[in-house]
Formats: C-alpha cells, sequence, structure tokens
C-alpha cells in the first residue's frame, strides 16, 4: 500500500530520506555529511528561489494585465513566460554604478544584507509532509525576528545613497515595519497559544483535523485578516509601498540602484512576498495540511492523495495572488494614515483578539 | 502561421546589417545578451508635452507596450534603458536632459518621439527657447516622426530600436563591420 | 455697473485717466505712476470690488509700454481693462499690485522675464521662465536674435 | 446659476459615518472601511475572470487588418498617375500656408512648345521631421495636387532621411492642372 | 528630524544675511523629472520632517515662447500653435482663437459649424477629465484606473480621429466654422461612446471614488478657500470646489451654450475631494449637453465665407473659453496687419498653479502629490 501511494504521489519527504541514505553509504564522517547535505539544501534552495521569483515575476504581470484588461507580457518565448529572464539577464549585464558622494561600502552592503535576511527566515518552512530545511522548536520566533531585520538593509541603502529621495523613503520604513511588526506578532500569538508551540511542524500537526482558520471560529478569522494586511505593510507592497512610492519618492530608497543590485532588491520583494503567504498558509491554513471536511471519510481519502507538497504551494500562491490583488487594486496611503492604521486599529483589535484567543485557549473552545 | 508572420516582419529604412564574424561562443553570447537587452527595454518616465500623452497611450490598455516587456517605466534614470524624449525640450531642460542621460548607467538607448524632439518642429521657426532637434544634446537612436506619432508608430519605434539592439556587437571586437543599408524602405 | 457708471465714476478718482470704449470691455488708460492711487479704489470699494484680476500682460508699443490689467467683480460681474502706460522703456518700472491680488505675483515675474519690467515692492522678483543668464527679454519688439528666429 | 451642493449620486459611493458614540463610530468605520475595499476588488476581480473584456490590439501582428481612418493625417503626398504625372503646378500657396516652414518647393522655369516661359516644380521638398499635420497645407492648394497619406510608420535610424523630395525623378503636371 | 534649533543652525545668504534655510529643514526638489509633476515643473520644497513648509515653483522647462511665435504667424495659422499648449483640450483652445478672430471680425458662424464645435468641445472635456481620472488614480498609488479610463478615452481618440483626422491635436477648427463635414458615422459612434462612458462610470465609483484609501487621502487636504481662490485667480474645477462660480459656459456663453441645458458644478469644501467630485459630475454634465446636441446638429454650411487672407480690424480683442482646466483667455492686440501685434494667452493653468503652494502649506509630500492631481495641471500651457 505504502509502494502503491509513492507511485501516485511524489512526496519529497521519500526524496530527502533517500539522498540522506546514499549520502551516508557515501560518506563515514558525520561531518562531512552534514555539510555536503547542507550544500545540496542550500544549492537547491537558492536555485527554488530563483525560478520562484521568475515565476512570481511572471504572475505579477500578468495578474496585472488581466486585471487591467489587457494582455501582459506575450511575446517573449511562449505567451511571454521569458520575460523575467530577459529583464534578469539584461540586469545582469548593466552597469552597476555606484554613484558619487554615496557611502559606498554600505551602498554596496545594502542589496546583500536585504537579500540573506529575507533569505534566512525561509529556513524553518514546511514545503511537504516530512520536508523541512530546520525544524527550529523556535521556528515563529525565528522568523519574525528574522523579517525584522530587513529595515537594516532599507536604512542602510537610503542613508547610504546620499539622495533625500532615498532618505525620506528609508525613514519611512523604518517607521512602517518596526510598528506592524507589532501586529503581525500578536496574529502569530494567537495561533501559538492555540496550538501551544512556537515549532511549525507542531502547528502544522494540530491542524491534522481541521485548519485553524475553520477550527477558531471569528478571532481566527480576524487575526488572519490582520495578518495580511500587517504582512502586505511589511514587506513594503502596495496599497503599503510608501518606501517605494514611485509617484511621491521616484523609487524611493532604491533610487539610485542600478542594474543586478536593483535586481537584488526585485528578488527580496518577491522572496519576502513568497515567505509571508507561506507563513500565512502554515500557521492558518493548515501548511501542508489536505483539506479535511468531518466524517466525510470518502471525499478525505481523496484529498489525502493530493500530494502534500501542492497542498502547500496551492495555499501559499493563493495568498500571494490576494496580495497582488491588492497592489492592482488600491490606491496607497499616507505615511500618517499608515501609521494611524497601525496603532487606532489593527493594534488594539489584536490585542483584543489575543485576548479572546487566550480565553478560547483556556475554555477549549475550538474544535 | 509562420509564413504570415515572416510577411509581417517589419523591414526598417537604414536597417543595421553585420557580417558574420566572431567565434561562434562570442556570437552566442552577444545573442542572448542583445535578445535580453531588446526585450527588456524599460523607459524612464520622460514625457514633457503633447507626446506624452500619446506614450501613456502606447501604455494603456489598448496597444499595451507590455506586450514586449517595455511596461516597467521607471522613475528614476539609474533603473531605465531607455529614454523616450517625448515633447518639447527647450535651452533651460537641455541640461536636465543632459543630467538624466548620464545618470543613465549603459548601455542606455534614446528614442526621439514627435516632431518637436527631432527638429523642434512646430517651434523650429521664430522661437528663442526651443532646441532644434534633441540630437543636438544625447546621441539618439531612433527617430518617430508625428505630431504627435500614434501609438501604434511608437510601438513602430520601439521595434525599430529591437532590431537595432539585435544587431549590436557586445563581446565582440570588429565594430566597424557594421554598416549603414541606405534607404531600404520595404513596407 | 453698465460702461457709463463705471467711466464717471473712475473719472472721478483719476483725473488723468483717458477712456476707451471702442472694445468689449472699458479701458481706462493711466500713466504709470498712478497705477495704485487708481486700482487700490478698485478693489476696496464695495460699489466696484474688482476683486478678480484674471489677466495681466503688457505690450510693447515700441515707444512706450503698456500694462494690460483686465480686472473683474464676483460679485457685480463687471468688468474693466485698466492700462498703465510706461514712457520709459529702457528701465520700465511699475508698482506690484501683488498685494492686492495674490495672482499678480507669478504674472508679474513673467512679464519681467519677458518684457523686463520691473516691478516696486514685488515679494520675489526673479527671472521665471528663462533663468537668469538670459541675455535680453524676448517678447520684447526690438529683441533680435539671428539664431533662432529666421523668418 | 445652478449651485448643486449634493453630490450626483452613483451608486452609493460617499462614505459618511454618524457620530453616533465611539464605538459604533469606530467598529461602523471598519465594516464601511473593508465593504469598499471589497468592492474594488470585486471589480478587478471581474475582469481578472473575464478575458474576454481584454481590449488590447496586437500592433505588428495586426498589420494586415490595421485601417487608418479614411481622414487619418499620416504624412503629405503628392500622388502621381500611371504617366508618372502629379497636379502641382508650383504656385507655392501650400509653403505659404504651412505654419512652420515644413514644405519649400524649387521651382524652375521650362519653355514649353510654344514658347512660353512656365513656371514648373524642380524639387519638393517635404520636411517630415518638422511636420504637424495640421491640414492647412492641403486645404490651401487650389489644383489638390497634395493629399494626406495614411501611412504612419515612419521610424528611422538617420534623421536626414525624414526629408522627401515628393515628386518622382522626371515627372511632370498633368494637363488639365496646368494653370 | 531635529527638534530644538540653535542659531548656528541657521544658514544664511552671505551677501544679504537673508536666512537661507534652518538646519532642521530639509530642501528637496521636486522636479524638473518628477512622475507626481505630470511634465517638466519644478517644485523647490522645504521639508521639515515629511511636512511641507515652503514651496517655490520655477517654471519654464518648457517654455516655447508661443507668444513670441504667434506674432509671426498669420490668423489662419496661429490657431495650430494653440493645440500643443493644452494639448488635453487642444480643440477647446483652437475654439478659443477662432472664436477671437470671428469676434474681432464680426463674422457669423453657420449653426452647424456651432453645433459641431461644442460636441468635439464637450467630447474633449470628457476625455481630459478621463486622463485627469486616470491620472491622478496613478499618482496617489492605484495602477488599474488608469487602465479603464484609457480604454473610453481611446473610444473617443478614435471619434476624433474620424473626424478631424488626428487623435490628439486635432487642429479641425478654422476661423468662421470647422475644417470639414462631420463624418458619416459620428452620431452613431458618439452616441455609443455617451452609454459606454454611462455604463462604465459606476466601476470608476467602485474601484476610487468609493474606496475609503483614496477618501480618506483627498478629503481635508489641500484647503482653498473662496477668497484665495478669487484672489489667486483660480479657475475652472480647481475653483468650482472653493465654491466659486467662475464657469465660462454660463456667465459669458459662447458659441450657443447659452441655449442648452445644464449645470455648473460647485462645491463649497474647496478640498481635494471636492475638486474631485466636480470633474466627475462635469463628465456627466458633458454627457448630457452632448445628448441634447446629437440628434439636432442643423443642417447647413460647416464653415462661412473668409477672405483668404485674413487681417483684423485695429484694436484689443479679448475672448475666454472654458477649457477642461478652466478659464482659457485669448488676448489679441492688432494693428491692423496679417499678424497680431501682440497675442497673450491667459492660461488657466498658470494661475491654478500660483495657489498650490498656499493649499500645501502644512501637508505632506503624499498630500502633495494628491493636490497636484487634483488640480490637474497641464505643464505646456503654463510656460506657454
Amino acid at each position: 500500500m505504502e509502494k502503491l501511494h509513492l507511485l501516485f504521489v511524489f512526496s519529497f519527504s521519500w526524496l530527502a530520506s533517500h539522498l540522506n541514505m546514499w549520502l551516508r553509504t557515501g560518506i563515514g564522517n558525520s561531518f562531512l555529511l552534514l555539510v555536503t547535505e547542507m550544500l545540496i539544501a542550500g544549492i537547491s534552495l537558492l536555485a527554488f528561489l530563483v525560478i520562484l521569483c521568475f515565476f512570481l515575476g511572471y504572475m505579477e504581470r500578468k495578474v496585472a494585465a488581466f486585471m487591467e484588461i489587457r494582455l501582459g507580457p506575450n511575446r517573449v518565448g511562449p505567451k511571454g513566460s521569458l520575460q523575467i529572464v530577459a529583464d534578469t539577464v539584461k540586469l545582469l549585464f548593466k552597469e552597476g554604478l555606484t554613484p558619487d558622494g554615496s557611502d559606498k561600502f554600505l551602498f554596496n552592503l545594502a542589496p546583500f544584507v536585504v537579500v540573506v535576511t529575507s533569505m534566512l527566515a525561509i529556513a524553518p518552512l514546511a514545503f511537504a509532509r516530512d520536508f523541512q530545511l530546520w525544524d527550529v522548536n523556535i521556528g515563529i520566533f525565528y522568523v519574525t525576528s528574522i523579517s525584522s531585520m530587513a529595515v537594516i538593509g532599507i536604512l542602510m541603502a537610503g542613508w547610504s545613497s546620499s539622495n533625500k529621495y532615498s532618505l525620506i523613503g528609508a525613514m519611512r520604513s523604518g517607521a512602517q515595519i518596526v510598528s506592524y511588526e507589532l501586529s503581525i506578532g500578536l496574529s502569530l500569538i494567537s495561533i501559538v497559544i492555540l496550538s501551544g508551540s512556537l515549532r511549525l511542524s507542531d502547528i502544522i500537526q494540530s491542524q491534522a483535523n481541521g485548519w485553524w482558520i475553520f477550527k477558531g471560529h471569528i478571532p481566527v478569522l480576524i487575526s488572519f485578516i490582520i495578518f495580511i494586511i500587517a504582512s502586505t505593510a511589511e514587506i513594503n507592497r502596495a496599497p503599503f509601498d510608501l518606501t517605494e512610492a514611485e509617484q511621491e519618492l521616484t523609487g524611493g530608497f532604491h533610487t539610485e540602484y542600478a542594474g543586478m543590485k536593483f535586481a537584488m532588491f526585485l528578488l527580496s520583494e518577491y522572496i519576502n512576498l513568497f515567505i509571508v503567504s507561506a507563513i500565512a498558509a502554515t500557521i492558518f491554513l493548515g501548511g501542508w495540511m489536505p483539506f479535511h471536511i468531518g466524517n466525510l471519510t470518502g471525499f478525505n481519502h481523496a484529498m489525502d492523495y493530493i500530494p502534500s507538497s501542492l497542498w502547500f504551494f496551492g495555499k501559499t500562491f493563493f495568498i500571494i495572488f490576494i496580495i497582488m490583488w491588492f497592489r492592482w487594486t488600491f490606491p496607497r496611503l499616507r505615511i500618517d494614515q499608515l501609521l494611524n492604521l497601525e496603532w487606532k486599529y489593527l493594534l488594539p483589535i489584536s490585542m483584543g483578539n489575543t485576548l479572546l484567543v487566550s480565553a478560547m485557549a483556556v475554555f477549549g473552545w475550538y474544535l | 502561421m509562420k509564413k504570415g508572420k515572416e510577411e509581417n516582419k517589419i523591414v526598417f529604412p537604414g536597417q543595421l546589417h553585420e557580417s558574420p564574424e566572431g567565434g561562434m561562443l562570442v556570437t552566442k553570447l552577444d545573442e542572448i545578451v542583445n535578445w535580453a537587452r531588446s526585450n527588456s527595454l524599460w523607459p524612464l518616465i520622460f514625457g514633457t508635452s503633447c507626446c506624452a500623452i500619446e506614450m501613456m497611450h502606447a501604455a494603456g490598455a489598448k496597444y499595451d507596450w507590455s506586450r514586449f516587456g517595455f511596461e516597467v517605466a521607471r522613475a528614476t534614470p539609474r533603473q531605465a534603458d531607455l529614454i523616450i524624449v517625448a515633447g518639447t525640450i527647450v535651452m533651460k531642460m537641455a541640461p536636465v536632459l543632459k543630467r538624466l542621460y548620464d545618470q543613465m548607467p549603459d548601455p542606455k538607448y534614446v528614442i526621439a518621439m514627435g516632431a518637436c524632439t527631432i527638429s523642434g518642429g512646430p517651434f523650429f521657426y521664430n522661437t528663442y527657447s526651443v532646441v532644434k532637434g534633441v540630437d543636438h544634446i544625447i546621441p539618439v537612436d531612433v527617430y518617430i516622426p508625428g505630431c504627435p506619432p500614434r501609438p501604434e508608430a511608437l510601438l513602430h519605434g520601439m521595434i525599430a530600436l529591437q532590431e537595432k539592439i539585435k544587431h549590436q556587437p557586445v563581446f565582440r571586437k570588429n565594430k566597424k563591420e557594421i554598416h549603414h543599408d541606405e534607404r531600404r524602405i520595404k513596407i | 455697473m453698465t460702461k457709463e457708471e463705471l467711466k464717471y465714476k473712475l473719472g472721478e478718482i483719476s483725473r488723468e485717466a483717458a477712456f476707451d470704449e471702442t472694445g468689449e470691455f472699458l479701458n481706462v488708460i493711466i500713466p504709470s505712476p498712478e497705477l495704485l492711487p487708481l486700482i487700490k479704489p478698485l478693489r476696496l470699494n464695495k460699489e466696484f470690488y474688482f476683486d478678480y484680476l484674471f489677466c495681466i500682460t503688457c505690450v510693447d508699443w515700441k515707444d512706450y509700454l503698456s500694462m494690460v490689467y483686465h480686472l473683474t467683480s464676483t460679485l457685480h460681474r463687471h468688468t474693466c481693462v485698466v492700462q498703465a502706460t510706461i514712457t520709459d522703456v529702457h528701465c520700465p518700472q511699475i508698482e506690484s499690485v501683488s498685494g492686492i491680488w495674490k495672482t499678480a505675483e507669478l504674472n508679474e515675474n513673467e512679464i519681467y522675464d519677458l518684457f523686463g519690467v520691473t516691478f516696486l515692492n514685488h515679494p520675489n522678483l526673479r527671472r521665471l521662465f528663462l533663468g537668469d543668464q538670459w541675455k535680453g527679454y524676448p517678447l520684447r519688439k526690438d529683441y533680435t536674435d539671428e539664431h533662432m528666429i529666421l523668418l | 446659476m445652478v449651485l448643486i451642493t449634493g453630490y450626483v449620486k452613483m451608486n452609493g459611493t460617499e462614505i459618511n459615518i454618524k457620530k453616533t458614540g465611539f464605538l459604533k463610530e469606530y467598529f461602523g468605520t471598519i465594516f464601511t472601511s473593508l465593504s469598499s475595499l471589497l468592492t474594488g476588488m470585486k471589480l478587478t476581480g471581474y475582469y481578472f475572470i473575464h478575458p474576454n473584456k481584454i481590449i488590447t490590439e496586437q500592433y505588428p501582428d495586426n498589420r494586415a487588418t490595421l485601417k487608418m481612418a479614411e481622414r487619418f493625417r499620416g504624412e503629405v503626398t503628392l500622388p502621381h498617375n500611371e504617366n508618372n504625372e502629379h497636379r502641382c503646378n508650383g504656385c507655392q500657396s501650400c509653403e505659404i500656408a504651412c505654419p512652420n516652414g515644413s514644405i519649400k518647393i524649387v521651382t524652375k522655369h521650362e519653355i514649353s512648345e510654344d514658347g512660353k516661359k512656365k513656371k514648373r516644380i524642380d524639387t519638393w521638398v517635404y520636411h517630415l521631421e518638422m511636420c504637424t499635420f495640421c491640414n492647412l497645407c492641403i486645404e490651401a492648394c487650389p489644383s489638390k495636387a497634395i493629399v494626406m497619406g495614411k501611412k504612419f510608420e515612419h521610424s528611422v535610424y538617420d534623421k536626414s532621411q525624414l526629408v522627401k523630395i515628393l515628386n518622382k525623378p522626371g515627372s511632370k503636371v498633368m494637363k488639365e492642372a496646368e494653370e | 528630524m531635529q527638534m530644538t534649533r540653535k542659531p548656528s543652525d541657521i544658514t544664511t545668504d552671505a551677501k544679504s544675511g537673508e536666512v537661507l534655510h534652518h538646519e532642521g529643514e530639509f530642501i528637496i526638489n521636486m522636479g524638473p523629472q518628477h512622475p507626481a509633476t505630470h511634465g517638466v515643473l519644478h517644485l523647490k520644497i522645504w521639508l521639515e520632517g515629511e511636512t511641507i513648509k515652503k514651496i517655490e515653483p520655477h517654471l519654464g522647462y518648457i517654455h516655447r515662447g508661443i507668444e513670441k511665435m504667434c506674432e509671426r504667424l498669420s490668423y489662419r495659422q496661429f490657431i495650430f500653435s494653440t493645440s500643443r499648449m493644452d494639448y488635453l483640450s487642444a480643440h477647446i483652445n483652437n475654439q478659443a482663437c477662432a472664436l477671437a478672430v470671428e469676434k474681432a471680425l464680426g463674422l457669423e458662424v453657420p449653426p452647424r459649424a456651432k453645433a459641431i464645435r461644442i460636441i468635439l468641445a464637450e467630447l474633449t472635456r470628457i476625455a481630459s477629465h478621463e486622463l485627469w481620472w486616470a491620472c491622478s488614480g496613478l499618482d496617489l498609488g492605484g495602477v488599474t484606473p488608469f487602465f479603464y479610463a484609457f480604454r473610453e478615452r481611446e473610444a473617443i481618440n478614435d471619434i476624433m480621429e474620424e473626424t478631424c483626422g488626428a487623435r490628439l491635436t486635432q487642429n479641425f477648427i478654422v476661423p468662421g466654422g470647422v475644417m470639414s463635414d462631420l463624418h458619416h458615422n459620428f452620431q452613431k459612434r458618439v452616441k455609443r461612446v455617451l452609454t459606454q462612458i454611462k455604463d462604465n462610470l459606476h466601476e470608476y465609483d467602485e474601484i476610487l471614488t468609493g474606496n475609503i484609501i483614496f477618501q480618506n487621502r483627498l478629503k481635508e487636504v489641500g484647503y482653498l478657500s473662496r477668497e484665495d481662490a478669487i484672489s489667486y485667480g483660480c479657475t475652472g474645477p480647481a475653483a468650482r470646489g472653493s465654491g466659486l462660480s467662475c464657469d465660462i459656459r454660463k456667465l459669458y456663453p459662447y458659441d450657443g451654450y447659452e441655449k442648452l441645458d445644464f449645470d455648473e458644478i460647485i462645491f463649497n469644501e474647496g478640498d481635494c475631494w471636492a475638486r474631485y467630485r466636480v470633474r466627475m459630475a462635469e463628465i456627466l454634465q458633458s454627457v448630457h449637453i452632448i445628448e441634447q446636441l446629437i440628434d439636432s446638429i442643423p443642417d447647413g454650411e460647416f464653415q462661412a465665407k473668409t477672405k483668404n487672407v485674413i487681417k483684423l480690424p485695429k484694436g484689443q480683442f479679448y475672448q475666454r473659453v472654458e477649457t477642461a482646466r478652466g478659464e482659457l483667455g485669448v488676448f489679441i492686440v492688432s494693428d491692423g496687419a496679417a499678424t497680431p501685434y501682440r497675442c497673450k494667452f491667459r492660461s488657466p493653468n498658470f494661475s491654478n498653479l500660483s495657489a498650490i503652494p498656499q493649499m500645501a502649506q502644512g501637508a505632506k509630500i503624499g498630500d502633495l502629490v494628491a493636490i497636484m492631481a487634483t488640480v490637474d495641471l497641464v505643464i505646456p500651457d503654463i510656460d506657454r
């Protein structure tokens, strides 16, 4: 039965364990084994991220185009799918200049800081059943603390450019990310309270009999909405893209960046987009857990046959689509309205919500 | 289907033709880089007058230059590959335009859109402050006459620029092999 | 107020005013030093109340310049044109009206730039369009520039 | 004078929360805001799942079917008939009518069979790079020699190619248009 | 930024001793090339944090000397140059020039020509407002509205192209009428466009007007009082949002606007939201005007007989029309020759611009973008 299951479902965990076994037979030294495994994981993750960014860029352009009653890229490659490849190759071969008068060291360091911080946050994500790079016991804490590091890179970029627009953009991002961090944390805490663990695999396991968004009634729905809004702000996407604000600041913190350094910012934007969507999918929508309805065993079995990685990516891309939908529908907020929204609405509501969720956890009011 | 596409291929007057030289690898690399460059022309938002409106129309849903990958209009010259000079350039604006051009990283291209930018157009005679052609300030790659040109004419000019980029040497050294084929007007 | 009433009332304010009624509006022609004494009551008096200055321009008549102010009242809806004659062509000067109508500030900058008329008591007189390096005043009739003006 | 002080109501748009206590106002704001945002998302979502509403015309691919309007002004042309004859007798009305001097007509004097000196065009220079397509030259032409062409794809790599000579080499004036 | 201020923080001019700026402020230059300025306007902005303290406009980056040029052009020719000033209401600009010439000549325009002019002018106004709506959405960060508005603009442009021969700078008006008769498809297509616009207006409300973010960006931002609007000489929707009645079509009707039934849209709030609503309602009014005329275009000539060379009598002539942005005045001084002696265009944008520093006092940078969007400047019209 297990073999049959493998025939139908290509499993990442199967792949990982076989790779591990194969390497174990080849390399005796446990330290070398660890290094090799980490190298393989790192390289495949990088390749995955690059392909992911190509795909997200293409998806974004097509989503935008279809919402804007036009076709979008369709001439480069089949259906325009190579458009982002062309953009990337072009940016690779473009002159990456460093403006005079800028702080050269910080200017060149900033894009790497931004990209590295966003890549770090991908470590504890569970892409499929038993397929996780690093199942750390403080997974959520790790993700939130790493993601708030991104502001350092942006501040660095804005300060070192010696451009006033960049500086304003960087200052805005400081105010924005620091304040939205709070409501992200609080909305994540509500699930931590319910599931009783910071470890991501435990949180996913706690949703085996139903996703939190269905199990947790209205309070979890509220924290889901708050998480989506706050994380859109956290990753500086429209309608919260005040740090870039093309019409106000001509590009914000990356005004002076060109070529590959600018491409790094784009890359980190898409990686961040993927990460927050993946976190939302993991925490609220059950990660790789298939969709089950109560006692409908036939239906549940049918759902089980859909690979777990597909479930994960399906949920993630659903949330990515929603965030893109926001971007192509809403106008931008003003800086004081942005802070108002956080301090007057999101934060009080999520605090109250945390109380509610605690009450739920104490009295066991969830399914 | 293929045949129809061949017929629709546009031949431009004064198209550049190069002789087949250079090693296999270099030529292939050239091809790849030029393919990427020509298909990802990010324009700088630079419109001074009427032609900018037609430029916006070209970005609009009906003409939709995003099909070619041109839609990532950048507000900052650092990230732009192409400057579409749409509108009159006057004496006071000329240094600004020059500066914007200098701020763009290489490779950079210029399209002169409309009569005003090509030659001063309606303001050629009797005005005291108009630059008589933007090619006095920055080198122009493609000229698109019209006052203002239709969005389709702009797209035509952009395709002309793509053709030009595709024949540019990147890693090859013998640049003089490229010559102008004069007056090949065939549409 | 009709043209005749305006003409009568204006004649009372300024002795030196000449009138021209050929056009659509009543034209009041005064020498430039008389401008402020005439135009202040035009703005402030309730019966005139010309609060809306919709066009300021200058005309170069070769031997003199004339400043043309188109005034209208949003209350009474009557219009009149004040033309102030500046006789000194080489160093034309006139009082600024930017204290009375704020729109005059930029418009007077424009006229200073293109005609070279200096406005006294103007808060921020600068060459608005052409910049400080520009030589000459292009809208003057004697402006020559063989490079640019061909026909 | 009609003073409209109320906004012309179009599908309930204005968001006004009545002052009815802090909590009611607070949550009222949240709900109206969310619903207004969802209205916008509904519209973009509608277009996202209706690709038949896309209005894009794919320019270089539709060149075969692309027809300009009959009055479209693309360029000034001097039509020649099959005998290489045109209707321009060199009266230069168009040159005078042109507001920015994009037409230059160089004339020469020809001696016809009956010994009379006649003004004929030598070169009909048309500066496409300066033309503003204002139609004044067409209006001014007494012999209807010039018409507006429909071609709009004029892009070139070299500015000098935009200066065009409209009369073909060896062309003559039509008999009926001579004077 | 810095909160306390010491005397040493003040930078003064070496010669005049004038205070240039304080240490806590900083100066940014918005423009000449900036996406929010809609062209080549240059605003020098003194900021404290993000709050605007002072704005100084610097113009002339597209000063083309049209007024000087017009002194050398004949009255038939000088109409075309005005299309390049306010290119979004090119047709209305042309109409203003033609009307000034006709007023000076005492020329009676045939009723058919008048009707054609009004229909095309109102179509131009709708198209201009569509573009304004698209760009104000774009300025405030919403990209999608741009495409919805341009769909309707394209439809109007197609009509323009079919009848006038050009999409944007039509140059369809000559002194004494219009250049040629209407295209036979005209009525049918205009009606189709009107229904399209009326059907699609609810989309505009759904995506932008009703959006809470958008309304909050505009409400109580960029306040301009009625007194200031008068003093700054503001016209058009920018002034009508401040409660100033200034619609030339109502006050000084031309080309038969007096026979038509339409409302002058006035709001008294004086903020960006009021200006926004004025324009939105004006689209409907323009649709209403065209609907009255489109089925009853009188027959007859489309052009009055004029001499080949037009010479105006000696004198000064002022003609004003209501463009999409306000009152355009054409002031012609004629000395009896075939060219104007002096030609002045009183542009609506110039005076509207002069009010922007007043409106933006104490606003944020984002507010300045909103103000620029709702005042709707066309820079070549300011610089001429």
